[in-house]
């Protein structure tokens, strides 16, 4: 396989390198006996037993789940709707140009914008905001993998359906919407992972008493160098690879960028 | 005197998978030669060896006699024409004709003399500032034929050149095709798996199945006088018969058709082919069978004739002539015009 | 004080969307507390920084009242400071700032006037920290914890060069250069400067600022970073030798290593104080004084003292932990009279964006 | 009477197609008018504000915050991120240019387990990943040991807390988003491309650099765009890595919201990271049309 490639060899393991050698570094220091940040003294999993014993990490874990699954079904159900409006009712550039913007937006821009409108409009911050901010750039992420979907699928298949006498909406569910089932698992589960790890729209848009991991995540990196970051980070790595290798088998990455 | 490309043993293997098995050719000077044959049969892939896009695995191939496997791709005198065409979307018409020329760091006013006058013998002189997008199919395959022909090559290489084009452009350019061969008197050499297209085009066909030679003849030669089953099967319609020789006749399905002297030994089996337009139908003849339909194709009709074959009998009729459907037909032919193949 | 009727733009928001106008709250005072009130039935949001409070106070306090506690870390002053000055109900009853934000915090009318009647433990306050600069008489915040800046070094590592003086850190011998740290939040990261030429650490002089910045800049070649939060740690690892340093913070590195030292520089420096507050949008204001008695429990707040290796003042808590603690880690002995010679930092209403730029002139350089 | 009947049923079909339509439009399109587009009014809208003492806005309209943004001070910051920015972007591509164009010429089975690769440390908590970096090149992390354990150096070098630190942590916070689209603009190149200039008289090395690579220009600066946004917008990297001494656009812009609580000023800063955006978007779409002669998108 290496042979055809060359010198091609040495950037591609190279950036492998580059990309593994933190977490690697990572890995191996959440399994040190002492907290000593850069020293290994000794394998232990300690590190593992005081993360889940820890209640702001819990908490911060179970808040994230509640965001990203929330922020994922209202992402799924108008990143779908969008992108079946888009393909099939109403083709514009500007349209789908607005549509998409959410997903490639600065993440700073976007979480100061929701943050004075929440303000102005005198919602308490909480988990809530944090799901509809979420949802937001999520649903771009939908749109786009649905509407690279429907590309592929021909349109005259929901013709048939009207022809046969099928209503508009009837056709999306029984035929749309079967058909592009792959492509709504893969945008649940890439809206799951990017709510799951989101951090800057969080920490703008979130309620004093409903942090994320990501911003638990933060305060504890701040607060300097704690091994059960390290443990975290290798359970989140496991999760996060689990994850996306569900989403693999049901749309290659080629066709999500 | 040698021909002026001839191929010698040519081998190339995909792992396991034979591509061209111990191939030779040869090709004459100003030959518009047809490679022609079912896909996976190899022959892109000799087409591709001549350009030097693909390493061989073994055998020569010879360019007035010189060694042409010896000459890096980007350094043979060969152009190839791409099915895709492969215009480079980046450049305008222009631009992608003059590629060619440029890479040879010829001066700017010969390239711009010759990309002109190419231009203009392909009629895309007023378009040569646009850019590939904009073109029509069978613009695009001028430019593509163009670019090609524009570095005066010794040989001129065609995937599949009409393939992508409609039924009524593809005739034009067949045409314009011919008519480039001979004005530009360079050799052509044509990739296709149209067998009407290689028989209209062509000087001579080499038919092609799983990397061998299967036959090289001119077009009414191969239709004539096919060599094997293979090619009787492939070139234009015919009832193929598998049967056995006797002394005297074929026997078919229990039915003993007449032939002609063969240097087939009696008792062997064999394959009995017969053109439909070499059938006709009358009040007697060697066998006799229901007509189950008629197919008109303008000019002439075929008839499809149940004769208790494993397969229906083919038969051209002149439109006046067609009986009605069910009506039993008596078939008859000169046993001479019949040729008669070995089923080895 | 000023007093500003803060506009936002709600309506426009509302105008917007909903067709709508809507009426901005109230700044009317309160209605009196109830003495007798239901704590089990409030609930507490209280905003404190990470790791400076007894983990089971939450639990331990549900347990004695019955009201249920969430308790939500910040970083810096200012990152609740936000929250609290965003308009509308944060959501938080109790916020721990430091007293200068405190004094902003009340200059805006959103905090409540605590009703010492419903802290009876507010009469274990050091009477020194009454009068307490930012909050004279300590109206509408009570003191959690209180010291000063200075600075924390490694004695090992800077033998015959132990610092004394401000100008050791912001001009240091050329082979302590990239093993320093200074603190990055605004008023102490000018502190040392501002102390170093002698003026005073609530200056407003635009002059003394300049000077002040050049200083800093200057002084940046040298440092290793600026850091809040981890720089004690650098200083266990040895990746720091000398760092800026509130007293409290640089016994945690004491701790973990002896030859780690506290000094306060000749020039003086500030007096801090980190001091708990109740919001006037608060729903559960009886709990929220509840909880404010509840830190100055001698038990609670001797915790803070033993654990956070913080001085409070809470004569009893201090009475009951000092003698343990002192000779380990000797800056716990700065009595409240010493504390008291240093500068009290007060807010600087306007002249904070004056603080801003300098802060953003200097990092960026 | 015929033709009325015709007329209403038509109205009646145009009548539900416009339903349809607006039941799959209007509630994606009415969210984001509501949460990204009127919130980008907002803060345009309090471009024009003065900041209140205390933190909140005045209605007073000023132009001053504007000018402010051309502060030497704000315009070196904003020069500064721009090069940091540019310089990781840079990086990326020279990475990330090979690393996709290796990935292409390998078996396509092995294509997706490498892609898959490159994209796995991107879902890893990005915090996380930046703070690894601390424990790798601290002047006591495994670097520096390392390198004073084989003896090249006797001194720990410091890696850190200098603007190639964060100029590192974008490059690997980002790289992925890099590879991914010019992997995607390389496969979509027909292969034939590169073997009809090799046979017009080209060589490897002149195919490469006159066919490939302005073939996968398009790719490039998406990925340009999407390492250069984030970045320029970062204010983790430049606090973990940058030891608070290197300021970029994104700490200012956080700063002004969370810490000065200056918000027109703040949305003055936003607004101009959203400009440079739009800018890059037109770049990109001219850059795409004048190589495919396609409409972009």
């Amino acid at each position: 396989m290496g042979s055809k490639l060359g010198w091609l060899k040495l950037p591609l393991y190279g950036a492998l390198l580059f990309l593994y050698l933190p977490i690697a570094v990572l890995i191996f220091m959440s399994f040190n006996e002492s907290d000593a940040p850069f020293t290994w003294t000794g394998f232990s999993t300690r590190w593992y037993g005081e993360l889940i014993s820890s209640p702001e990490i819990l908490t911060g874990f179970r808040n994230t789940l509640i965001v990203a699954i929330a922020a994922t079904i209202i992402a799924v159900v108008l990143g779908t709707l969008l992108a079946v409006g888009l393909a099939r009712y109403q083709r514009s550039a500007a349209l789908e140009a607005i549509a998409l913007t959410p997903a490639i937006f600065p993440d700073l821009a976007l979480a100061i914008g929701l943050l004075t409108l929440f303000t102005n409009l005198n919602y308490a911050l909480g988990l809530d905001s944090v799901i509809i901010s979420h949802a937001l750039f999520c649903a771009a992420f939908v749109t786009a993998i649905v509407r690279g979907r429907l590309h592929q699928i021909d349109s005259s298949l929901e013709q048939a359906a009207a022809d046969l006498g099928d209503t508009a909406v009837g056709a999306f569910f029984r035929i749309t919407l079967p058909s592009i089932k792959p492509a709504l698992i893969a945008g649940a589960l890439l809206s799951f992972t990017l709510s799951l790890d989101e951090f800057v729209i969080a920490f703008f848009t979130n309620g004093p008493s409903t942090p994320t991991l990501p911003i638990v995540i933060y305060s504890m990196v701040r607060f300097g160098v704690s091994p059960e970051i390290n443990a975290l980070a290798t359970l989140v790595l496991l999760t996060s690879a689990l994850i996306i290798i569900i989403a693999q088998r049901n749309l290659k990455v080629k066709d999500q960028i | 005197m040698s021909a002026f490309l001839s191929i010698e043993n040519l081998s190339k293997n995909y792992g396991q998978q034979i591509a061209i098995k111990n191939l030779s050719l040869e090709i004459a000077e100003n030959e518009f030669f047809a490679l022609l044959g079912p896909s996976g049969c190899g022959k892109t892939t000799l087409l591709r060896a001549l350009a030097g896009l693909e390493s061989v695995d073994a055998g020569e191939i010879r360019l007035q006699n010189q060694d042409l496997l010896s000459l890096p791709a980007n350094k043979r005198p060969v152009n190839l024409m791409f099915q895709s065409y492969a215009l480079f979307p980046h450049l305008t018409v222009y631009e992608n004709v003059a590629y060619g020329l440029r890479r040879e760091g010829l001066p700017k006013d010969e390239i711009a003399e010759r990309t002109s006058k190419v231009l203009r013998t392909v009629s895309l002189l007023d378009q040569k500032n646009r850019s590939p997008s904009q073109l029509s199919g069978g613009q695009k395959q001028r430019v593509a034929l163009a670019r090609a022909i524009v570095k005066r090559p010794k040989i001129l290489l065609l995937d599949e050149p009409l393939s992508a084009l409609d039924k009524k452009v593809r005739s034009e350019m067949q045409l314009e095709l011919k008519r480039l061969q001979h004005e530009a008197g360079i050799t052509f050499i044509l990739v296709t798996h149209d067998q009407e297209e290689a028989m209209s085009i062509a000087d001579r066909i080499a038919l092609m199945d799983q990397g061998e030679v299967i036959q090289v003849a001119t077009p009414v030669e191969m239709y004539r006088a096919p060599k094997t089953k293979f090619v009787a099967d492939f070139i234009g319609e015919n009832n193929l018969l598998t049967g056995q020789i006797t002394t005297s006749s074929f026997m078919v399905a229990g039915k003993s058709l007449p032939i002609a002297n063969t240097q087939l030994p009696s008792g062997s089996n064999a394959v009995l082919v017969l053109r439909p337009e070499q059938i006709t139908l009358g009040v007697s003849g060697f066998v006799a069978g229901k007509l189950i339909s008629s197919n008109f194709y303008g000019g002439s009709t075929l008839l499809f004739i149940d004769c208790g074959f494993d397969q229906l009998i083919k038969v051209t009729c002149v439109l006046d002539q067609v009986p009605v459907v069910g009506t039993t037909c008596h078939l008859s032919w000169n046993p001479a015009d019949a040729t008669l193949l070995s089923d080895g | 004080m000023r007093m500003t009727r803060k506009v936002t733009v709600s309506s426009f928001a509302a105008l917007l969307l909903f067709g709508l106008s809507a009426c901005s709250g109230s700044d009317s005072d309160s209605s009196a507390l109830d003495p007798n009130a239901d704590l089990s039935k409030q609930t507490l949001t209280v905003s404190i920084w990470a790791a400076y409070y007894p983990e089971d106070i939450a639990a331990k306090f549900e347990e004695k009242y019955g009201t249920k506690v969430t308790i939500t870390n910040h970083a810096t002053n200012e990152e609740v400071m936000a929250k609290l000055t965003a308009g509308g109900d944060s959501g938080i009853d109790v916020a721990f700032v430091s007293g200068q934000f405190a004094q902003a915090l009340a200059a805006q009318g959103l905090l409540e006037n605590l009703d010492k009647s419903l802290i009876p433990n507010s009469s274990n306050l050091i009477k020194e920290a009454e009068q307490l600069s930012y909050d004279q008489g300590a109206k509408y915040s009570l003191p959690y914890a209180w010291g000063t800046t200075g600075i924390c070094y490694r004695s090992d590592l800077m033998k015959g060069d132990e610092p004394t003086s401000w100008n050791d850190l912001l001009t240091p011998k050329p082979k302590y250069k990239g093993k320093i740290t200074m603190l990055a939040t605004e008023r102490w990261l000018m502190l040392p400067a501002q102390k170093a030429l002698g003026y005073s650490a609530n200056t407003q002089d635009e002059t003394e600022m300049g000077k002040v910045k050049d200083l800093l800049i200057k002084a940046k070649a040298n440092l290793l970073a600026y850091d809040d939060t981890t720089f004690y740690e650098r200083l266990v690892s040895g990746e720091a030798v000398m760092v800026e340093a509130w007293d409290g913070w640089c016994n945690y590195g004491i701790a973990k290593n002896k030859n780690i030292k506290f000094i306060v520089p000749k020039e003086g420096s500030d007096l801090w104080a980190d001091t708990m507050v109740v919001l006037k949008t608060s729903k559960n204001k009886e709990a929220a004084h509840a909880f404010l008695n509840y830190i100055y429990d001698v038990d609670v707040h001797s915790w803070v003292v033993d654990n956070i290796l913080y001085k409070v003042p809470n004569k009893a808590a201090m009475a009951k932990s000092l003698p343990a603690l002192v000779g380990d880690f000797p800056n716990m002995g700065i009595s409240p009279a010493e504390l008291l010679q240093q500068e009290g930092l007060v807010d600087l209403g306007k002249a904070s964006s004056l603080y801003t730029r300098i802060a953003t002139e200097v990092t960026s350089k | 009477m015929a033709q009325a009947l015709v007329k209403t049923e038509r109205d009646a079909n145009q009548r539900r197609a416009l339903i349809s339509r607006s039941i799959f439009l209007i509630p994606g399109l009415a969210y984001i008018t509501i949460f990204m587009l009127v919130p980008l009014g907002f803060i345009f809208f309090y471009t024009f504000l003065t900041r209140g003492t205390y933190g909140g806005v005045e209605y007073i309209f000023t132009l001053e915050n504007y000018t402010r943004a051309l502060d030497s001070l704000y315009v070196g910051i904003l020069m500064e991120s721009i090069m940091i920015a540019a310089a990781a972007t840079l990086l990326a591509f020279l990475i990330g240019f090979p690393t996709a164009y290796a990935i292409t010429k390998l078996p396509s089975n092995w294509q997706n387990v490498f892609l898959l690769l490159i994209v796995l440390p991107f879902w890893t908590n990005f915090l996380i990943r930046t703070y690894a970096w601390i424990v790798l090149l601290n002047t006591q992390g495994f670097l520096n040991k390392g390198l004073i354990n084989t003896g090249l150096i006797n001194q720990p070098l410091e890696f850190l807390y200098k603007p190639g630190a964060v100029i590192l942590g974008l490059l690997y916070a980002f790289l992925p988003l890099m590879i991914l689209p010019i992997y995607s603009a390389l496969v979509r190149i027909d292969p034939a491309m590169k073997e009809a200039a090799i046979n017009l008289g080209a060589s490897p090395s002149q195919a490469f650099r006159q066919i490939t690579l302005p073939l996968a220009l398009p790719g490039v600066l998406v990925g340009a765009i999407f390492v250069f946004v984030p970045s320029i917008g970062n204010f983790i990297v430049p606090e973990l890595l940058g030891g608070g001494k290197t300021v970029m656009v994104g700490n200012l812009i956080r700063d002004q919201f969370l810490k000065a609580r200056d918000w027109p000023f703040g949305s003055v800063l936003a607004i101009s990271m959203v400009v440079m955006l739009l800018i890059l978007f037109f770049l990109q779409a001219r850059v795409n049309k004048a190589v495919l002669g396609e409409k972009s998108g």
